[in-house]
């Protein structure tokens, strides 16, 4: 029975880590905008699922939610005011393209290389997320507090920004 | 300004109440449409359905002569009538009365301008048909005796 | 890792798949129904008693329908956009309890799982919107996209008040926490938003941004058909469903109440949400779409803050 | 008859009064077309609306006349400039530069009768398809025998550009909120409406050419199937329009009962208009709570005139039938339960929050602007003009009555919505009124079998639901009238559209769009 579900793990395992790394391929690769964010989402989606894979749930879930959720879907917004978007496609790719694909895949070979030396050490375990919230509002509390300052920054600079656009653009509305 | 704030909210969702409350009152109340064709209104007593000839009571044959008035005033010259003097009678009588249903907008001017009132208003307004032709050309005459050839119209009633 | 049991998972799923099927019957019999009556009308009448097989006539007659697919449509996401609104929500069915035995899937991290998938709904319809080349589809995606930016935020905000309440992210410790008062009454305001923010989450009138039938004619769905179109309809009432249970399950106690068995408690209350919500879309106009986001940004962020800094200062003293 | 226009223009410009009988107008003057200009300008200053354009083709004589109808919001009386122009090549500078609102009538004369308006803001077709040639209301038109059923040509749409911004949105002719078959082309950028081009004639009858082949008589059921919504208010523009032309005296319980019937067909309409109004807002449930009402009256309008909803029921001198003491009875229960539904209405809707946020400050019109555009009717009132055909030129017996014109204050959709669910108060009022009051007598006056009017003009206006509808019907002593021009309120009411609609977002256009209460075969006629 074990070994059954050892099975069952690697092989969702293998379906997310694949799904991921087509997500990704997608998100460079595609000419059409709406599918590169289509790519992005799966490979996200992907992320989401190795972080369950490797026992942690609530990080996962926290991935799908500000990552898939926030972020995508302020990108899918961003891409809804482009001009557009979808209709053009993007540029096919440069040689220099070959640089993003080359650098990751040495990184994956070196790491395989010095994973292959070491002894399997069995499934992941589940982790308790609580410390995750000690830590970050004890020891980390001030680069927390920093971050958090700097977002709200972001965020009244990007609608300054957006609002003056706007006025210069339409007068009155 | 936090008071009008608040109480704009508090406004607000009093006249959304208000409108619930409309709504939920009609939902307990009874409803108005008639479940057709398993229920029926009474028509009026002037409902305008198509027209049709009003017979003579006491011989059933139609009371119009064929003086093509109706023809005439027709807006849309969606009526049809030719007719003859049977034999033996003073006046005319209608052979063909066609009316083309596909045209006719309900008007009842045709009504109105017959000499003898020998139109009248049909209150058969659930028609239906599975072609084109069956309003193109529909013979008023088939529902009434015929002067010209009764045996024929009398087998049509039994049939 | 041992948890996991296979056989477990995919029978409460198929369970689960009844169960949508069903409850979409029920719901959609029940928003005809009760439009009906709120117009003075009968609503559906023929098929079964007072019309209640109508739903499944409709369904069989939108499955034997053929899907057209635009011919500049982008097949690939036009096919694939009611399929990812759809899965979502079936598996955000899982953790929900109906009683305090009778749960697909227990996880202690239940409810961020229902509110990350919702979230994989927006998606749905985005995709849907742009893959179907057409504009008022396209105008329907991106207003669901504006939409969930307004909502999602006072939407998490009054779930952590609920969440610092019952000091748990699984739904089953959260119901079980209201043993004795509920929490819609501990938390009114938290309760009339999360209300509000269902209604835009499930993009029903009078926030039906996406869909505005006067403005875009059927928006998202403009293009759809047959079978695609009948799973939009799933998904919209499969959601109201999870929406609704999540209500429950935080704001009026899950499964407590006298008498009735917990499962029947819990249906019941569920169906008294979605009742609520029928009732919101045959009555009030279509909220425009600035409004609405003013709405979110100027009404329902600041009071959830509010509300949800208020929890926390009374409880933390 | 007071002269206002005289006053306005000053007696520099060379007028000749008209020599025909004229009923309705007040002022009728020929002109020469540099003239003209000079005093449609004056016209405009002083705030005068321009109700018409139109034209009559005077084949014998070789001319075109060309006329322009005016109106005037505070004062009864309308002013009719007639330029005569070379048949074979009509020509006239276009007033779209005084009268914006014009450009749609000048659009109409010129694609019927082949006028070149030169000079003119926009000069493609209107009504007419693009691919017609010659000009149908010329006296001379032969109609190009139609392909048969089944063989036409597909119609192709044209491809509308993006050169104006980056998205054209096509809204309609089959949309859910253009409640018929108009066609708004819309530039946008995201929700917002740069442009708004309506396209109309999707479903053009060629009423206007069908009257002059009918009798009298033959032309009444038509009329109904302009405005099918208060087909008694066409009817009874039509026949009074025949009877001043004829001098046919009504009796006075027809008079009564004219009033009653056409005031209950202006409560169905606006209460159809109440529910499609907040169907395009997004709100269901109103429509059919309208409907559910409106469906007593027509009940009420069936048991008197047979049908319930083209009704053709006034004859000239009178009406088709008598009403009996069970219709008046009922109509007065009738008045009694909607004013009794009233309040339900209001509560569902006037004072909904989401329903005021959606209508005020939305699609605001000023005095100005209307008379530019020529707009009558509730949008008109709800600008806080009180002009209304009833008041101004009182017809039928509403000269007796005690009634308001009910005068919004904003000129927004609210505005709007409030003047009409005013107006249906008022129209109880009338109707009660005209019940307790009506005489006994006969219900027709004698009038010819065939009737052959003189020769003459008249232009006589009766307040429909929408507004100022105008017949101006040109008679040349035969059966058939020589040229009947519908002066339909709608037409002008949507003209204002394009300008309503720049800026706005798309939610709004349609919530301008509902609260004009258009009926578009009106429109297309």
């Amino acid at each position: 029975m074990d070994n059954f579900i050892f099975k069952v793990y690697y092989l969702s395992f293998a379906i997310v880590l694949a799904q991921t790394v087509a997500g990704g391929v997608l998100a460079v690769a595609a000419k059409n905008l709406i599918h590169c964010f289509l790519g992005m989402v799966v490979a996200l989606i992907g992320v989401a699922g190795l972080y369950y894979h490797l026992g942690s749930p609530f990080i996962a879930l926290m991935q799908v939610m500000i990552y898939v959720g926030a972020v995508c879907v302020a990108i899918a917004f961003g891409l809804s005011l482009t001009r557009k978007a979808g209709e053009e496609g993007l540029k096919p790719l440069s040689p220099m393209a070959v640089v993003p694909v080359v650098l990751p895949a040495g990184m994956l070979a070196a790491t395989l290389k010095g994973l292959s030396h070491l002894e399997k050490t069995g499934m992941p375990r589940k982790l308790d997320e609580s410390i995750i919230g000690w830590q970050l509002l004890g020891n980390y509390l001030f680069p927390f507090e920093i971050i958090s300052v700097l977002l709200t920054l972001a965020v009244i600079g990007a609608l300054s920004v957006a609002l003056i656009r706007r006025r210069e653009k339409n007068g009155n509305i | 300004m936090i008071t009008s704030y608040v109480h704009e909210i508090v406004r607000g969702t009093g006249s959304l109440l208000a409108g619930m409350k409309v709504t939920i009152k009609a939902m307990l109340s009874r409803t108005q449409t008639v479940q057709w064709p398993r229920q029926y209104l009474t028509l009026p007593q002037r409902f305008r359905g198509h027209i049709q000839l009003v017979p003579v009571e006491s011989t059933g044959y139609p009371k119009c002569f064929a003086c093509g008035n109706c023809a005439r005033t027709c807006p849309s010259k969606c009526i049809t009538v030719k007719g003859k003097k049977p034999e033996g009678a003073k006046k005319k009588s209608p052979t063909t009365f066609l009316l083309d249903f596909t045209k006719c907008s309900l008007c009842g001017l045709c009504v109105e301008s017959c000499p003898v009132s020998a139109l009248g208003f049909s209150k058969d307004y659930a028609m239906a048909g599975p072609s084109r032709q069956d309003f193109a050309e529909m013979d008023l005459l088939s529902s009434l005796a015929s002067p010209f050839s009764t045996q024929a119209s009398k087998e049509k009633d039994h049939g | 890792m041992k948890d996991i049991n296979l056989l477990h998972i995919v029978i409460s799923l198929l369970g689960i798949m009844g169960m949508v099927s069903l409850n979409a019957v029920l719901v959609v019999w029940l928003e005809r129904k009760t439009a009906g009556r709120m117009q003075f009308r009968h609503g559906p009448m023929e098929v079964g008693f007072h019309g209640i097989l109508q739903t499944l006539a409709d369904g069989i007659k939108l499955v034997s329908k053929q899907l057209v697919a635009p011919s500049h449509a982008d097949t690939a996401l036009f096919i694939m956009a009611p399929v990812v609104s759809l899965v979502p929500i079936f598996v955000a069915m899982m953790p929900i309890p109906f009683s305090a035995t009778i749960l697909a899937h227990e996880t202690d991290t239940g409810l961020l799982l229902v509110i990350a998938l919702g979230l994989l709904n927006t998606l749905g319809i985005l995709l849907a919107g742009w893959g179907s080349d057409n504009k008022y589809g396209l105008l329907g995606g991106t207003r669901a996209v504006g939409q969930i930016l307004a909502y999602k935020i006072p939407l998490l905000l009054t779930v952590l008040t609920i969440v610092i309440l019952a000091g748990s992210f699984s739904l089953r410790e959260i119901a079980m926490s209201q043993n004795g008062l509920w929490n819609a009454f501990m938390q009114p305001v938290a309760f009339l938003i999360y209300i509000v923010c269902i209604v835009l989450e499930t993009n029903r009138s009078p926030f039906d941004m996406a869909e505005a039938e006067s403005e875009l004619v059927a928006g998202f769905h403009t293009e759809y058909s047959g079978m695609a179109f009948s799973m939009f309809f799933l998904a919209e009432y499969s959601y109201m469903f999870v929406a609704a249970a999540l209500a429950t399950v935080m704001f009026l106690g899950g499964w407590h109440g006298p008498i009735l068995p917990a499962p029947i408690w819990f249906i019941l209350k569920v169906y008294f949400l979605l009742f609520l919500m029928i009732w919101f879309r045959w009555t009030f106009p279509r909220v425009r779409i600035d409004q609405m986001l003013m709405m979110g940004w100027k009404v329902l962020l600041p009071i959830s803050l509010i509300n949800f800094l208020i929890t926390a200062v009374v409880l933390a003293l | 008859m007071s002269s206002g226009f005289k006053q306005i223009v000053g007696d520099g410009l060379r007028f000749k009064p008209l020599p025909v009988d004229k009923h309705g107008i007040h002022l009728a003057a020929r002109t020469c077309a540099s003239d003209a200009r000079d005093a449609l300008r004056k016209a405009r200053s002083e705030g005068l609306f321009m109700e018409t354009v139109t034209a009559v083709d005077h084949l014998e004589d070789g001319k075109l006349e060309l006329f322009y109808l005016l109106g005037n919001y505070e004062r009864p009386e309308r002013t009719l400039l007639s330029i005569l122009l070379d048949r074979s090549n009509p020509k006239i500078p276009s007033i779209s530069d005084i009268f914006p609102g014009v450009t749609w009538h000048e659009r109409e004369t010129g694609e019927f009768f082949g006028i070149d308006f030169e000079n003119s803001l926009d000069s493609r077709r209107l009504l007419l398809p693009d691919d017609l040639e010659g000009y149908p209301l010329r006296k001379d038109f032969k109609p190009r025998k139609l392909p048969p059923v089944g063989r036409s040509k597909p119609f192709k749409y044209e491809q509308a550009s993006d050169e104006k911004s980056g998205f054209v949105l096509n809204l309609g002719p089959q949309h859910p909120a253009t409640h018929g078959v108009l066609r708004v082309i819309l530039h946008m950028d995201g929700e917002y409406v740069l442009e708004a081009d309506p396209i109309l004639g999707y479903g053009h009858r060629m009423q206007e050419k069908i009257a002059e082949n009918m009798t009298y008589t033959q032309m009444l059921p038509y009329t109904a199937r302009m405005d099918y919504l208060s087909a008694l208010h066409y009817n009874h523009a039509w026949v009074m329009a025949v009877e001043r032309l004829c001098g046919f005296e009504v009796p006075e319980r027809a008079e009564y009962i004219r009033v009653i019937t056409s005031e209950l067909n202006r409560i169905s309409s606006h209460l159809l208009w109440y529910g499609a109004f907040l169907l395009d807002l997004g709100g269901f449930t109103p429509f059919l709570h309208g409907f559910a009402d409106r469906e007593r009256i027509l009940d009420l309008l069936e048991m008197v005139t047979g049908s319930r909803l083209t009704y053709c029921y006034y004859r000239f001198g009178g009406v088709a039938n008598d009403v009996d003491d069970e219709f008046l009875k009922k109509t007065l229960e009738f008045v009694a339960h909607l004013r009794s539904r009233l309040p339900s209405y209001h509560d569902l809707v006037t004072g909904n929050v989401i329903f005021e946020k959606r209508t005020q400050g939305v699609g605001v019109i000023d005095r100005d602007t209307a008379a530019c555009y020529g707009i009558t009717g509730p949008c008109l009132r709800g600008s806080g003009v009180g002009f209304d055909i009833r008041k101004a030129f009182p017809y039928s017996i509403y000269a007796d009555l005690d009634f308001d014109i009910p005068v919004g204050e904003n000129g927004d959709c609210y505005s709007r919505y409030l003047v009409r669910m005013q107006e249906i108060e008022e129209s109880l009022k009338i109707i009660e009124q005209a019940i307790e009051n009506i005489p006994e007598g006969k219900i027709r006056s004698k009038v010819p079998k065939t009737i052959k009017a003189p020769e003459g003009i008249a232009a006589v206006s009766v307040e429909s639901s929408r507004g100022n509808l105008c017949v101006i019907l040109v008679s040349k002593g035969d059966k058939k009238p020589y040229r009947a021009k519908f002066r339909v309120p709608s037409f002008s009411n949507l003209s204002i559209f394009p300008k309503l609609a720049r800026k706005e977002l798309i939610a709004d256009t349609l919530a301008i769009l509902g609260s004009f209460d258009l009926v578009i075969p009106e429109i297309d006629r």
